[in-house]
């Protein structure tokens, strides 16, 4: 089995934080991996690493077996990695349908090609095929910014999959999102992803999403990686209870779970 | 419906342009229309503008009732009522580019008169012959105006700067003989540039020995502030300072200068400082040697003749204040309009059109309020005066200023002559001059 | 929707066409070559709204209009050419190639610094300009009389007509071409750059490379129009092509005219132009209370510029691009 | 050296009148966020009234020196009648605006003002040189140079250091930095920021009506003057810094002394220079030579 993303030795330091330390990790085709970590323990360096935004210190990322470390984000969305963001990126000003006959325009279009007409009844057609799959469609013609937050995490994961990535890294998909809701929200969004067949990469503090969505776990410590194990292995960790779940709303079941209660203070991250 | 609507719109925004427009023009000749441009706002709009506006308006108020000295007592221009509508000179080029456009297209006006700054005239200049519309500059002085192209429609009634730099460098000689050298402020367009050009090469013919500064000041026009210019020009060995400075930046110049001792450590020859002087009072530092363009303003308020003592006496009373030299140059431009008006009807018995009225201005020699003006260059659309400089002398009995030492040069000895650009006759030694 | 002939297009070829009409059977001179100069300036704005829908405002695109206006201005007065098949497009390439090189510096700043930067640059033409003897410093020059394929004329209302036909083609094109530029994949990166850049570069676009775009597009636009601005008035200087009050006055025709369509800066400007001239006839010592006056009622009452208002009285939605309807922010 | 120390009273005599101009646009960015082209308006409204009053006191018999007495006056009156009548009226309807909005509302503003001068004053330049008399020239460097200059020089450093005393030392001082630092938080923290906007604006707009007041005496004050300074102030609080006093003060040291230099050794780049310098230093250092510290923001 082939690795599409593999990092080796990344490391990034922002003066003299260290941010990542040391990451070694290889993720197959079609997996889906959930990064969890205490705040600042490097989980959204490392997307923002694989996705671009960074240029790592040293290392290299490499996909598919092409180097693409420190290549420009736009260029790493052409070859076929996408992302999502905690706070949804979308365009506020635009509808829902545009918001994504934009992106679908984009994704579509290379070299002069941008000059085509962005409105073709085929983009439109496939634009409201999305918003169905997504089941944003009720939203199509309002406004960006007066949709409620769930409702923007979803159109912002949509735009990020009209370029049908290989790999899609989500950052935090349920922030902001209500108990209620999250469950809801990651089965739209999980089994949207499973029809395309895309690697996911997910960032998550929320472990119940962590455990009933994921194959694989990997657990972020000061920039480093400090368990890379699937979930029912991961959640029981000594060390990832300690460093991570130890700060997390659902931390204190997790604990009794693994037989760890009651523990003494957080940790400190 | 939308497309319509963007036709619809963009029409009837004309429609209602075009509505507004209602046209002017009358068609029974009892009336002529003239547009005076002066600048009415702005630095210049006090020294030049507001006064050149009043001369004018002074003037055509007497033709319209009769009331000018003799032999101008007819009424009128060739018996027709003279109509005025003032624009305002100021705001650039280009504005007074789209401003006479107005004035002729729009406002279809018979005649345009005014003008105080070369770069407008420069500019006006092509765009008049291209709409063929009489047009009597009355006070710009760049040279280029008829020397560049030929004119049919432009007309000049007062000399050009030539005649003020050469007449100062003559002036100079006279009164400043052991002049070393001399540097210049002026300003940074063509009636600056071309007063130095000339003052410098008059200089050259005139006082051969005197050396010429290597840093002579340009600032921006309506600067406003000339400290560190005045630094400058202190800091240069040069005892002669040159300046065609006008309106405000002049008034500005002279404020500035003043509690720097500039004018007892320099000799200044200033050639438009007369315009300013009544406004200036007092505060014009004796010892300095000013012109008014011409025989204008300070420089002709004594002269016993009967058409200037009318202009004298009739402006002061209407205004409260002596003439100043843009009060004279204006009424000299409307004077010159009317009597080509009245000659070009006499020759053809009723009213003339206008090539009649171009025609009797060409080459017209006439008497004005205060010295002759003959139109004898470029052609016979370009005057020429007897010029005339003083040097300032406050009159603490009278409180008011006066002027010593003044000098008459011939228009012959200061203007080129017709077949010589300014700068050709003055590169070969002024040939011809009668001084 | 998608064919070349959509109703924005059938409207502006419509409009365009009774305007030309208009001209040359019924208006005066006078206000020919009114239009004239508010269309050439309309041309400017045109450019600028495509800038203001991304977001970005230029205090100094007087340095594109100077530099068309000079080159047509030189051209005549170096090189000897006056036709204006080599002098409009040289005046619109010179300003794109300038545009160009300073875009690499400018694509990188937004709001106020965009805005001062431009600024900036167009006050250091604007100083050289001054300073320089050969172009006549602070008077400037005046231009040739202009010629097409090769013919001249004496006659200034056949030059007026001429060039106000011109104008209103050239005016046409450009209005299509913008307008089918916005309903583009690029076009839509006007707004979409505005509201979220991180997204646009997500997406697989770089959002330099659109700014930079879109800005030597203005850019050449801008020249064209000093282009045509330096003709229909035959004078250039800095004062009134290059000075920081050029860049004012361009952005406000902007804001009057509202970015709703590529028709609002024609319409914008003409009334601008008309509103000046009756201003400054019948209160000549109080035009700018005037303009200013306007100005601010229409950034209190009229936030979407004169185009909402015609939209508004027409009645009509006006969604014709992705998010184009609302260029007045929202930021 | 003669020609070294012209430059350099040259140049402060120039730069403390555009610093002066300056700080009131600086203050009014920092804190409002503003860019006010009605500065210049309120510069030129300054000198018009300060030339009047000293004309009216000159004719009343006030000794030369006791016209100056006119100019905190006319700086104090215009900047508070005008500044709080725009505030009241225009500006404070302008928060929350696209920011080139709001300049372009005040460059609005700026032409009606112009024009209410010329309504008000006329067209007639005013001579207010009565203070420059009552100060004797002084040589420095082998040239005379005015005296009138030097107390402008004084001025500068005087109101500089109020200033910084005010912002520094002073509660209400600090409440300006905190909103300069972070308006939300500001907002959070209980400030009442359109009580502080309402001041700073006054504030600046009496700095700009005392440049203006000031420079008065030494020139012709005429229509239309008020334009070349806003440009002139625009580059200075560009180069040092949108918001911050210090830049104000390298900036138009900056400016002024090159400015000096230019005119002296070298007249042809007067102009240029300046917005050269300017272009270099937003290219170079966007945020200007001194920007204040801001909030880190994600």
């Amino acid at each position: 089995m082939t690795a599409i993303l593999e990092a080796s030795g990344l490391n990034k330091t922002f003066g003299a934080v260290t941010a990542a330390k040391d990451i070694n990790i290889a993720v197959a085709r079609d997996e889906i991996v959930g990064i969890i970590g205490a705040n600042g323990a490097g989980k959204t360096t490392f997307v923002n690493m694989v996705t671009g935004w960074l240029t790592p210190t040293s290392g290299a990322i490499r996909f598919d077996g092409r180097d693409i470390t420190g290549l420009a984000p736009r260029r790493i969305t052409r070859l076929g990695i996408c992302r999502s963001f905690q706070v949804a990126q979308v365009f506020m000003t635009a509808t829902v349908f545009d918001n994504l006959m934009i992106a679908l325009g984009i994704a579509d279009s290379h070299g002069l090609a941008v000059l085509k007409p962005l409105r073709l009844a085929e983009r439109e057609a496939r634009a409201d095929a999305i918003l169905r799959r997504y089941r944003i469609h009720e939203y199509r013609d309002q406004v960006a910014s007066t949709l409620p937050q769930g409702i923007r995490k979803l159109l912002d994961i949509a735009m990020a999959m009209v370029a049908e990535p290989k790999i899609l890294l989500l950052d935090e998909p349920t922030s902001g999102i209500s108990v209620e809701e999250k469950f809801g929200l990651m089965d739209i969004v999980m089994s949207a992803l499973k029809e395309d067949g895309v690697t996911v990469l997910f960032v998550e503090h929320d472990m119940e999403i962590v455990e009933r969505y994921v194959g694989r776990v990997l657990a972020f410590y000061q920039g480093e990686i400090i368990c890379d194990a699937p979930p029912a292995q991961a959640l029981i960790d000594p060390k990832v209870i300690e460093f991570v779940i130890g700060d997390e709303p659902q931390g204190q079941a997790m604990r009794e779970r693994a037989g760890l209660a009651p523990a003494g203070e957080g940790s400190d991250a | 419906m939308k497309p319509m609507r963007y036709a619809g719109v963009v029409g009837a925004g004309l429609a209602a342009a075009f509505a507004l427009s209602a046209p002017a023009s009358v068609a029974a000749k009892d009336t002529v229309s003239l547009g005076i441009v002066a600048f009415l706002s702005g630095p210049a709009a006090g020294p030049y503008g507001v006064p050149g506006r009043n001369g004018a308006e002074m003037v055509i108020e007497a033709i319209n009732k009769g009331t000018l000295p003799a032999p101008y007592d007819t009424k009128g221009f060739a018996g027709a009522t003279v109509e005025a509508e003032y624009i305002d000179e100021s705001g650039g080029n280009t504005k007074q580019v789209s401003e006479y456009r107005n004035l002729v297209q729009k406002r279809e006006v018979d005649a345009v008169v005014g003008y105080v700054s070369s770069g407008s005239c420069a500019a006006i200049a092509p765009v008049a012959e291209e709409l063929q519309k009489l047009t009597v500059m009355a006070v710009c002085g760049t040279p280029r105006i008829f020397e560049e192209a030929p004119r049919e429609y432009v007309f000049r009634t007062m000399s050009h700067a030539t005649a003020d730099n050469i007449a100062a460098a003559h002036y100079v000689k006279e009164m400043m003989p052991d002049v070393k050298s001399y540097t210049g402020i002026n300003q940074n367009y063509a009636w600056g540039q071309d007063s130095w050009r000339d003052f410098s090469l008059a200089m050259t013919d005139v006082m051969p020995d005197a050396k010429v500064s290597d840093k002579p000041q340009f600032p921006k026009i309506f600067a406003g502030q000339y400290g560190s210019e005045i630094s400058a020009l202190s800091l240069d060995d040069a005892e002669l300072v040159h300046s065609s400075f006008w309106g405000g930046d002049f008034e500005a110049f002279i404020l500035q200068a003043t509690p720097r001792g500039f004018f007892q450590q320099k000799k200044v020859v200033l050639t438009v400082g007369g315009v300013s002087a009544y406004r200036l009072g007092k505060r014009l530092p004796d010892g300095v040697a000013i012109g008014s363009r011409g025989p204008y303003g300070i420089l002709v308020r004594d002269r016993d003749t009967p058409l200037n003592t009318w202009f004298v006496e009739t402006y002061k009373e209407a205004y409260g204040e002596y003439p100043s030299g843009a009060a004279y140059q204006y009424a000299q431009a409307i004077l010159a309009t009317k009597i080509a008006y009245d000659k070009a009807a006499e020759a053809a018995g009723s009213f003339p059109d206008e090539k009649q009225v171009r025609d009797a201005l060409t080459g017209l020699e006439f008497e004005s309020f205060a010295a002759p003006v003959k139109m004898a260059l470029g052609n016979g659309h370009q005057a020429i005066t007897e010029h005339m400089y003083g040097i300032v002398q406050w009159n603490e009995d009278a409180g008011e200023l006066g002027l010593r030492d003044v000098k008459v040069y011939p228009a012959e000895c200061v203007m080129p002559p017709a077949d010589k650009t300014s700068v050709e006759w003055i590169e070969a030694g002024m040939p011809g001059a009668k001084c | 929707m998608t064919q070349f002939m959509d109703r924005t297009v059938i409207g502006l070829t419509l409009g365009f066409a009774l305007v030309a009409l208009l001209g040359v059977f019924v208006l005066p001179d006078w206000l020919m070559s009114q239009v004239l100069i508010a269309f050439s300036r309309a041309l400017a704005v045109l450019g600028l709204v495509v800038l203001w829908r991304t977001g970005l405002i230029s205090f100094g695109h007087a340095l594109y209009f100077g530099l068309g206006a000079y080159t047509v201005a030189m051209l005549g007065k170096d090189l000897g050419v006056t036709e204006v098949l080599i002098t409009l497009p040289a005046a619109g390439l010179v300003a794109a190639v300038v545009g160009f090189a300073l875009g690499f510096i400018i694509r990188k700043y937004r709001e106020i610094f965009f805005a001062m930067l431009n600024l900036a640059f167009s006050m250091v033409l604007f100083g050289i300009l001054v300073k320089t003897e050969a172009l006549g410093s602070t008077d400037g020059f005046s231009v040739e009389q202009p010629t097409l394929f090769g013919i001249g004329t004496e006659d200034s209302t056949v030059k007026l007509t001429v060039l106000f036909l011109a104008v209103c083609t050239v005016g046409w094109l450009s209005a299509v071409l913008v307008h089918r530029y916005l309903g583009s994949v690029l076009g839509s990166l006007t707004t979409a750059v505005r509201d979220n850049e991180i997204r646009v570069e997500y997406l697989g676009y770089s959002v330099a490379q659109a700014i930079h775009g879109k800005y030597v597009m203005s850019a050449a636009l801008t020249g064209l129009a000093g282009g045509f601005t330096a003709l229909a008035l035959g004078q250039v200087d800095p004062e009134s092509m290059v000075n920081w009050t050029v860049s004012g006055e361009l952005v406000f025709v902007t804001v009057l005219s509202g970015p709703g369509s590529v028709a609002a800066p024609f319409i914008g400007s003409l009334l601008f132009e008309l509103l000046r001239t009756y201003a400054f006839e019948l209160v000549p010592y109080a035009w700018q209370l005037i303009v200013g006056g306007t100005l601010l009622a229409v950034i209190f009452f009229l936030p979407g510029g004169l185009w909402s208002l015609i939209s508004k009285l027409g009645g009509r939605d006006r969604a014709a691009q992705p998010g184009g309807n609302r260029g007045e922010g929202e930021r | 050296m003669n020609l070294a120390l012209t430059i350099l009273v040259e140049g402060l005599g120039y730069a403390s009148y555009l610093f002066i101009v300056s700080l009131g646009l600086t203050i009014i960015f920092g804190v409002l966020k503003i860019l006010n082209v009605a500065h210049g308006a309120f510069y030129a409204w300054g000198a018009y009234s300060c030339a009047f009053l000293i004309g009216e006191l000159s004719t009343m018999g006030v000794s030369d020196l006791g016209t100056m007495i006119a100019i905190p006056i006319a700086a104090l009156v215009v900047g508070v009648v005008l500044g709080s009548a725009i505030e009241r009226t225009i500006i404070r309807n302008l928060y929350g605006r696209d920011e080139v909005i709001i300049v372009l509302a005040t460059f609005g503003l700026f032409l009606v003002l112009e024009d209410v001068i010329l309504l008000v004053f006329g067209v007639d330049p005013y001579f207010a040189f009565q203070p420059t008399l009552a100060m004797p020239g002084v040589q420095i460097g082998g040239i005379y140079q005015d005296g009138y200059k030097l107390t402008m020089i004084a001025l500068s450093l005087v109101v500089g250091l109020i200033s910084w005393i005010v912002l520094n030392r002073t509660h209400w001082g600090k409440l300006v930095s905190a909103i300069i630092f972070d308006s939300e938080l500001a907002v959070a923290m209980g400030v009442n920021v359109r009580r502080v906007f309402y001041v700073v604006f006054v504030a600046g707009a009496v700095l700009g009506a005392l440049g203006g007041a000031y420079i008065a005496p030494t020139i012709s004050v005429s229509p239309g003057f008020g334009v070349e300074v806003i440009v002139l102030s625009f580059a200075v609080v560009v180069i040092g810094g949108m918001g911050s006093i210090g830049g104000a003060a390298i900036g138009a040291l900056m400016v002024g002394l090159l400015r000096a230099y230019a005119v002296l050794q070298w007249p042809e780049i007067e102009l240029f220079v300046v917005y050269a310098v300017m272009a270099a230093v937003l290219i170079f250092r966007p945020e200007g030579l001194f920007a204040p510290a801001k909030a880190r923001k994600i």
